[in-house]
């Protein structure tokens, strides 16, 4: 067969890293979450992954009012959920009034993408409109997102605790779930009437898959063995350093950038040891990325130019602010009056500047890249402990700046919106400020850059917004409260035959166009 | 553990002592057998890879070359590179202090907690023999892999946490060997005969019965310090091992297995490390058993 | 016996040799003798003289590093020696066949003894199934075993020694061998037991003119039960003839020292009567003890016995395997605390003893085992066992201590240098002295001894009861004394329980009790005492033996 | 008898309630709880007030007195709760994994019991002495390699080289089959070992002269009168044996991606999913006693010895 007629049939073999623990769409963030999701559900806009504009998909056209407080979006007509419910205003409304206040008897979450939301109203049946109590501008573009997938009035009905189930998620995607084997398999089918995906897509009508065959395969060698071997089309999760294996065996690497905040550490200004502006340039001088890129990583991992990508909304070149100089970097630090002491590590009053980290597992490679960042900052006569610990004691040390002064981090979305997600304390709060989500933290409060988050999350003028996150991004910087290190892509590996594979925004990828030519 | 039994069975019905008698201790020194000495060897160079690691290897077990990463051995790297450029050899040479003090560590809290138990439910019998033997029981009836995860959780990670927790897992083996021996040695007629010379329950119990028990122990526990090993591994293959970069050899297996397709000596060597010690301390403990008894 | 008929086994010049990781060790040189059919002829030796070894060469049993290096065994006129596996197994059981020695480990514990005595029979595949069930009644029958088909369904454990030994006759005699290998097939019974089996062998020969080979370090059951002898001494021929002309003119020196050793042959010169007027040390009355069973309920294992032991004599308790025996002395030796009745040691009653006081009154009373290698704690050099009585009691000097330990073993006959080696590097006859040694050093006035000489060799037995009357002489001690043998007792007792069942059915001075027994089962006793055949030849000899150094 | 047996599952009974008790208590003590491990991910980009709210909801912070009996009394009820990491109800988890963890278990302990008693078997049938050493080293061998680093290799060798077995999507068999010699290695390893020391002692046994003298066959008497009462000590090793079965099945499953008992402990106790965790010891526990109390009962029906302790000598 030609490239140019696509193939029907067949299904596809996909091996997942993970499993998904939760399938409320919300919980999308987790990559194995939205695998699953992305398949399954629609959404009420199509982000395009090329120019990141927001395209037409359940909802046909909408309207913003100026200060973005006022959400309207004509429905397309003729959607239907799998088990034969209607996709019309009632269930956008229903959904995004879970989504965006949560439901406390059903233990159901806010999602994180939904900011200041008020109330919905349904105008009519295919007519349904949002009201923020501020503006909440990256609104749209949240709808996109892989958070905001609609699902049927029954699933929402369902408590928190029972999501985990994918038979229970009913969608109006183009597969729908035919059975799953908790914790090892999944299986999808294609759903034969579906025939509105994202109107700007050359492939109309239902998928050309019939199925598609999740497979749970923790062990890295095992699923690029199995794909090398023939007995899986795609997998998830290939490490850099086995792309030169899997692509000389003449498979295929698909590396969709996350267009989100870096990859990076964050420092935590509450703990003495870098409160000190000048100790946290200082390490952030004494950071080589173009090092860490080249030794542990490929070309399909960009050293990053700013704290958030170089393909995300918003992005303004940093590389200024991140250069690599030792010199500087001890000039710094003796400055700092932290003095080389016995050991070759720096102490200021007694105090020796040990930090600590713990690795972050979903983060490529993130324990060595930790470990070559430690050898780095030894240079510098700055010591890096990194730990692996387990879930609960990373969770509860994560909270005390004390006990994790530096911390690994990234997020992706396709929104400046991202930024704010990131660093403000009532959000993810990775800088850990007084207010956040931490008991635990003393005193630190950077008013002048929650001032700017906000504005970014709010500021319903594209072009002020734009600026405000260029402002944030140059603000973080020179604070240095986060060294970016590389712009992170979502690593895919597939046998040659696998067609038309494609990503959305933010790197989950979107099996609906995907053929076998074979 | 399951060699509790085993050792147990092993020196059974005490031999007349007509026969052994009569053959000598002397001529067991004329023909040591190849595999054991081959196993003292191994050993004994583990223990000086612990010792003095600098010895064996120049390179820097934690700091790595950059750019020089995930290089095939070579003359210049015996065992290649792994992923930070870091010498392979040189961190087996240094992980064995981590690994065997970790393993030591492990066996030691199984043998001192363990043969208590052991001792004091065997030796005093009743209902204090109910009481500890029913706790080694739900020791034994949780699933030990869960015991020795939620043991490092609640301490925290690191070698000798790690160790603890598998040595937790030990004491079940070590209090029901011990209590079987001590049962046994206890219905020997010499402990009746030392307490019919007028001994008191503690001296027959240090002089008699302690020492007479120890042999299997002592073979156990050589056994043991190869599991306690392969445990600590299995634990970091789990992610739950020492924290990086410790060179501990559980942790480069688990850790070289991500590299099998590029790079399978990362897991390849140290894994055959780890069977080549764990084999030779099982050698050396089975001989233990055959000249105890 | 016809001198034409061919024998059935022919040795000549047999030599054997076991090899380990040091070499070949020799171990029976070129032995020569021959069975006659319906003939018995008696293999006796000391242990480790061979005997087995060269019974096991003749059905092809040597343990797998034991060596037939020379020599040729014929078994009806065939040279088996060089046979391969296979064609020995046509013979084993069918033409050759064995009565062990230890019955009570010599039946699998795990199937019945219908199973076990049929499998001989399906082994050669000579009858139909039902045919083979047929024949394991008869077989089982014919060993005299009551109610056969109910032991055909029994195990093992739910039969006593003596069935046992039955049953493995019944096997031995199933496929009506030529010859039967008898290794000790009584040593391990008791007394009475042993003659009914030795009379059922004796009479299964007579009824199938079978030969048997009969394996016995006892000269006694020699003497009484063959019509040849052989001496085997290091693996040597000593000297060999009918039976009654080897008893009657011993020409080696070896076998007048065996025949001199062997209590049952001694027609022993009864001990003077004790006078009455001497105290009694130990007094026991109404002895009763109870067992609790694991099941609930109780077993009487001792009932209602009383005795007097004056001080300075040996009382024995005699009885049959589980008569009460041991429990008796271990209660007297206070290990057991009595169910009821009154024991009394010098000033001690032991009912009023309270916790504290066992270890005073343990200086007194001094149990020796029967097993000196289980009673010997293998890790103790020779010298800290001896030792450690006198560590329990008042703190001596290291000095004093070492005097002591040095003394009390040269008085018990030990080399000094035995005093650092452990107790696996001496002999069952020296281990049995340490034992006696540490049970000395307390300088005691009882000393109770269980079985004390039944697992030794008769010469070595001998030496230990010479041991024993000396030191009695010398330190006036007081003996109870445990054996089942009577031979024994009437060597060395001045007063004797009879113990059954745990009832004591006899009890008087030795040569009261011998002369004229009270009870049936005390004449059934004296009676199984083998070595009668040849009351007079014997005693001839002994006395010219005695004058012989 | 029945006293026997009532005492004994009473003694059962308590083992299980002890094991419960004591792995609540380890569990309670670890740092962090399930809910917020998994709503403190970053994935679920949750905000502080949001997560105060869930923790409400989910009665995570009421005292340790009150979620123990209520625990408890679930756990009587026969309700073992919602796994929150996973989103769906335990026993829906248990039984999506259990019948795979038997089938695996049971499957790899028969395999290591053939393959002990094939060690165990040749290595005293074999002529000769250098045969016989290599067979007896193989235990101690087995014993040796990491489980997962064996699971890891087998399917290198026999799935991607060699392409024998299919690791993904594969029939019912084939799925099985390096798994369970995964598991049956392990566990083979120290049986034979037993076998091997029981065989070599038994064979040493008046009885079996007493068979060979019968004129019986080398194989006939190993089969007949060695193996049986050389496999009776074996037996009660049986329940320490199972907490290896359990063991290796975490690592098996881990690593060839099954679903089962043994990966679901694994992330519960990343995850610290209490109720999953529970039914898992709460269940392990109960399979223990019950194996012990199965082969101490069954001992007896093997071991005629042990039959009738009062059956008085005749
Ligand atoms: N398997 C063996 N390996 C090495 N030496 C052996 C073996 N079996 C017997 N011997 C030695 O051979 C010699 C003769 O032993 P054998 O068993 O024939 O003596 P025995 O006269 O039957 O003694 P007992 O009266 O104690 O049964 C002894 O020195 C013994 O130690
Ligand atoms: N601890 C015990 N519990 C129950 N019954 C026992 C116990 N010890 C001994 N018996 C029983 O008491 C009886 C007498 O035993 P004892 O050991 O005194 O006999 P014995 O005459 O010394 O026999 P042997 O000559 O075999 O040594 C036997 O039937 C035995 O089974
Ligand atoms: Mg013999
Ligand atoms: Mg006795």
């Amino acid at each position: 067969a030609s490239a140019d007629a696509p193939i029907k049939g067949g299904t596809l073999v996909y091996l997942e890293q993970q499993a998904h623990t939760n399938l409320y769409p919300p919980a999308g963030g987790f990559y194995p979450n939205g695998g699953v999701l992305n398949q399954i559900t629609d959404k009420l806009t199509y982000q395009n992954p090329e120019t990141l504009e927001i395209e037409p998909w359940i909802a046909e056209s909408w309207t913003v009012n100026a200060d973005a407080t006022e959400y309207t979006f004509n429905l397309r007509p003729g959607v239907t959920f799998s088990d034969g419910t209607p996709l019309d205003a009632n269930a956008v409304a229903r959904n995004f009034d879970t989504f965006g206040l949560g439901n406390k008897t059903l233990k159901q979450p806010v999602s994180e993408v939904v900011n200041n939301y008020d109330r919905s109203e349904i105008i009519d049946p295919l007519t349904v409109k949002f009201y923020f109590k501020k503006p909440s501008p990256g609104f749209l573009q949240g709808t996109s997102v892989i958070g905001s997938g609609l699902v049927s009035l029954k699933t929402l009905e369902l408590p928190f605790e029972q999501l985990g189930d994918a038979t229970k998620i009913i969608g109006s995607g183009p597969f729908v779930v035919k059975a799953e084997t908790l914790g090892k398999t999944l299986d999808l089918k294609a759903r034969e009437d579906y025939n509105w995906g994202p109107k700007k897509l050359a492939h109309q009508g239902r998928a050309y898959l019939d199925g598609i065959q999740y497979i749970i395969t923790g062990e890295d060698s095992v699923r690029i063995g199995a794909l090398i071997a023939g007995q899986a089309d795609f997998i998830r999760q290939i490490q850099a350093y086995d792309e030169a294996q899997v692509e000389t065996q003449g498979l295929q690497i698909y590396a969709p950038s996350t267009r989100g905040v870096n990859n990076s550490v964050v420092f935590r200004p509450d703990n003495p040891l870098v409160a000190d502006v000048r100790v946290r340039k200082a390490l952030s001088l004494a950071t080589n990325r173009q090092e860490i890129v080249s030794t542990l990583f490929s070309r399909h991992y960009p050293p990053a130019t700013s704290i958030i990508a170089s393909t995300a909304i918003g992005y303004v070149d940093q590389s200024g602010k991140l250069a690599f100089d030792l010199d500087k970097a001890k000039a710094l630090l003796d400055e700092a009056g932290f003095k080389p002491g016995a050991g070759g590590v720096r102490e200021k009053d007694g105090q020796k500047l040990v930090l600590t980290a713990y690795e972050s597992l979903p983060q490529p490679q993130n324990r060595a890249t930790l470990q070559l960042i430690a050898q780095q900052w030894e240079k510098v006569g700055v010591k890096l402990g990194v730990l692996a610990g387990d879930s609960g004691s990373r969770t509860v040390d994560d909270l005390d700046p004390l006990k994790t002064p530096v911390s690994p981090a990234m997020v992706g979305r396709a929104d400046p919106d991202v930024i704010k997600s990131q660093y403000y304390p009532k959000n993810r709060d990775v800088l850990r400020q007084k207010g956040g989500g931490s008991d635990k933290v003393k005193s630190f409060v950077d008013d002048k850059l929650n001032a700017i988050l906000d504005e970014i999350a709010s500021q319903p003028d594209k072009e002020k917004r734009l600026k405000a996150a260029a402002e944030a991004q140059a603000y973080v910087l020179d604070q240095a409260y986060a060294i970016p290190i590389f712009e992170e892509p979502q690593a895919f590996a597939g046998a040659p035959y696998v067609k038309g594979v494609a990503f959305e925004a933010v790197g989950r990828p979107s099996f609906y166009g995907v053929w076998l030519d074979k | 553990m399951t060699t509790v039994e085993t050792l147990s069975t092993l020196d059974g019905p005490e031999t007349s002592g007509k026969t052994s008698g009569r053959r000598g201790a002397g001529f067991r020194l004329k023909r040591l057998p190849l595999g054991l000495v081959l196993a003292w060897i191994i050993i004994v160079m583990v223990l000086l890879w612990a010792v003095a690691p600098g010895l064996f290897t120049a390179y820097d077990p934690l700091q790595g070359v950059p750019g020089g990463q995930l290089k095939a051995p070579s003359t210049l790297h015996l065992l290649g590179t792994d992923s930070l450029g870091r010498d392979l050899y040189s961190r087996i040479v240094h992980g064995a202090i981590h690994s065997l003090s970790g393993a030591i560590a492990a066996v030691g809290v199984g043998l001192v907690t363990g043969t208590a138990f052991g001792l004091v439910a065997g030796a005093t019998g009743g209902r204090a023999d109910a009481i500890i033997m029913r706790f080694v029981d739900v020791l034994l009836s949780i699933p030990t892999l869960l015991l020795s995860l939620s043991i490092i959780i609640l301490l925290g990670f690191g070698t000798v946490n790690a160790a603890i927790a598998v040595g937790a897992t030990a004491i079940a083996g070590f209090a029901r060997l011990m209590r079987s021996e001590v049962v046994r040695v206890r219905r020997a007629e010499f402990v009746e005969a030392a307490f019919g010379s007028g001994g008191t329950f503690r001296s027959v119990l240090w002089r008699h019965i302690l020492p007479n028990s120890l042999t299997s122990i002592i073979a156990y526990t050589a056994v043991q310090f190869g599991w306690a090993i392969l445990q600590l591994s299995t634990l970091g293959f789990l992610g739950y091992g020492a924290p990086p970069p410790t060179p501990e050899w559980g942790l480069l297996i688990a850790e070289g297995r991500n590299y099998l397709a590029t790079a399978w000596w990362l897991t390849a060597a140290p894994g055959l490390v780890v069977v080549a010690v764990v084999l030779s301390a099982n050698r050396i403990s089975q001989s233990i058993g055959r000249t105890g008894a | 016996m016809s001198e034409n008929t061919s024998p059935v086994l022919d040795i000549r010049d047999l030599k054997i040799s076991y090899g380990d990781d040091s070499g070949r060790t020799r171990v029976v040189h070129d032995v020569s003798f021959s069975v006659a059919p319906g003939e018995v002829v008696a293999l006796v030796g000391e242990s480790g003289s061979g005997k087995t070894s060269t019974a096991q060469a003749v059905i092809g049993l040597l343990s797998g590093n034991g060596r037939v290096d020379g020599g040729s065994i014929r078994l009806n006129g065939e040279e088996i020696s060089r046979w391969n596996e296979k064609r020995l197994r046509s013979i084993r059981g069918a033409v050759v066949s064995l009565i062990p020695q230890d019955p009570s480990s010599s039946l699998n514990p795990v199937l019945t003894i219908g199973t076990q005595v049929r499998e001989i029979l399906e082994i050669h595949g000579r009858l139909s199934r039902a045919e083979a069930d047929r024949r394991v009644i008869e077989l089982l029958t014919q060993v005299g075993l009551s109610q056969p088909e109910l032991r055909a369904r029994q195990y093992p454990h739910e039969l006593s020694g003596g069935m046992k030994q039955r049953v493995l006759i019944a096997i031995a005699i199933a496929l009506k061998p030529a010859l039967i290998i008898a290794d000790e097939p009584t040593s391990a019974l008791d007394v009475t037991v042993q003659r009914r089996i030795l009379d059922l062998i004796d009479d299964l020969r007579r009824e199938y003119g079978t030969s048997v080979l009969l394996v016995t370090h006892d000269l006694g059951v020699a003497a009484d039960r063959s019509d040849r002898l052989v001496v085997l001494q290091d693996g040597r021929i000593q000297e060999q003839g009918a039976t009654a002309d080897v008893l009657a003119a011993p020409r080696s020196a070896y076998t007048r020292k065996l025949l001199s050793d062997a209590p049952s042959l001694a027609t022993a010169a009864i001990r003077p009567p004790v006078e009455e007027a001497r105290p009694a040390i130990v007094a026991v009355e109404g002895l009763t003890l109870n067992f609790v069973l694991p099941t609930g309920g109780n077993f009487r294992a001792v009932d209602g016995i009383s005795f007097k032991v004056p001080r300075g004599t040996t009382h024995a308790i005699v009885g049959e395997s589980g008569s009460g025996k041991t429990t008796t002395i271990r209660t007297i030796a206070g290990f057991q605390r009595p169910t009821d009745g009154v024991i009394r040691v010098g000033d001690f009653d032991l009912a009023a003893l309270k916790a504290a006081t066992p270890r005073q009154f343990r200086r007194k009373v001094q149990l020796v085992y029967q097993n000196p290698w289980g009673s010997l704690d293998p890790r103790q050099t020779i010298f800290s066992i001896v030792e450690e009585p006198l560590l329990n009691f008042e703190p001596l000097p290291k000095e004093e201590r070492a005097d002591r330990v040095r003394a009390i073993i040269e008085r018990v006959g030990l080399p000094s240098p035995v005093l650092t080696r452990r107790p696996h590097a001496l002999s069952g006859g020296q281990r049995q002295r340490v034992a006696i040694a540490r049970s000395l050093v307390l300088e005691p006035e009882v000393v109770v001894l269980d079985e004390a000489v039944s697992a030794l060799d008769v010469t070595v037995q001998a030496q230990i009861l010479a041991l024993l009357g000396e030191l009695q002489r010398d330190l006036g001690l007081t003996y109870i004394f445990v054996s089942h043998d009577l031979a024994v007792v009437r060597q060395i007792a001045d007063t004797v329980s009879v113990l059954h069942n745990g009832r004591q059915v006899d009890y008087g001075p030795v040569a009261q009790v011998f002369a004229s027994p009270a009870s049936d089962y005390t004449r059934e006793l004296i009676d199984a005492i083998p070595g009668r055949k040849f009351p007079h030849q014997i005693h001839h000899h002994l006395q010219t033996a005695g004058s012989t150094p | 008898m029945t006293r026997y047996v009532l005492s004994r599952i009473g003694q059962a009974l308590l083992v299980l309630w002890a094991a419960f008790t004591l792995s609540f208590i380890l569990l309670q003590a670890m740092p962090g709880d399930a809910v917020l491990i998994k709503f403190l991910n970053p994935e679920y980009g949750l905000s502080p007030e949001q997560i105060r709210e869930i923790r409400e909801a989910y009665a995570v912070d009421s005292t340790v007195l009150v979620q123990y009996f209520q625990t408890l009394v679930n756990f009587l009820k026969g309700d073992f709760g919602y796994s929150i990491q996973a989103g769906v109800p335990v026993s829906a988890q248990l039984a999506a994994n259990l019948p795979a963890t038997l089938k695996l278990a049971t499957l790899g302990f028969a395999a290591a019991i053939a393959l002990a008693l094939l060690i165990a078997f040749l290595s005293s049938l074999s002529p000769f002495a250098w045969l016989r050493n290599l067979i007896q080293s193989l235990p101690s061998l087995f014993i040796s390699i990491p489980v997962f680093w064996l699971g890891i290799m087998l399917i290198q060798i026999f799935s991607f080289r060699l392409k024998l077995v299919s690791v993904i999507n594969p029939g019912p068999w084939e799925s099985l089959a390096l798994p369970i010699a995964t598991l049956a290695v392990p566990i083979a390893a120290p049986l034979a070992q037993i076998l091997i020391r029981n065989i070599d002692e038994i064979r040493t046994r008046p009885f079996v002269s007493v068979a060979v003298a019968k004129g019986a066959t080398q194989a006939h008497v190993l089969w007949r009168h060695v193996a049986r009462n050389a496999m009776l000590p074996a037996l009660t090793i049986a329940g320490v044996l199972f907490g290896e079965l359990l063991a290796g099945a975490v690592v098996t499953e881990t690593v060839f991606g099954l679903n089962g008992i043994g990966g679901l402990t694994e992330k519960a106790v990343g995850n610290q999913d209490l109720s999953v965790l529970q039914a898992i010891v709460v269940i392990s526990a109960a399979a223990f006693v019950t194996i012990n109390l199965i082969v101490d009962l069954a001992y007896p029906l093997l071991d005629p010895r042990l039959r009738a302790r009062n059956g008085a000598k005749p």
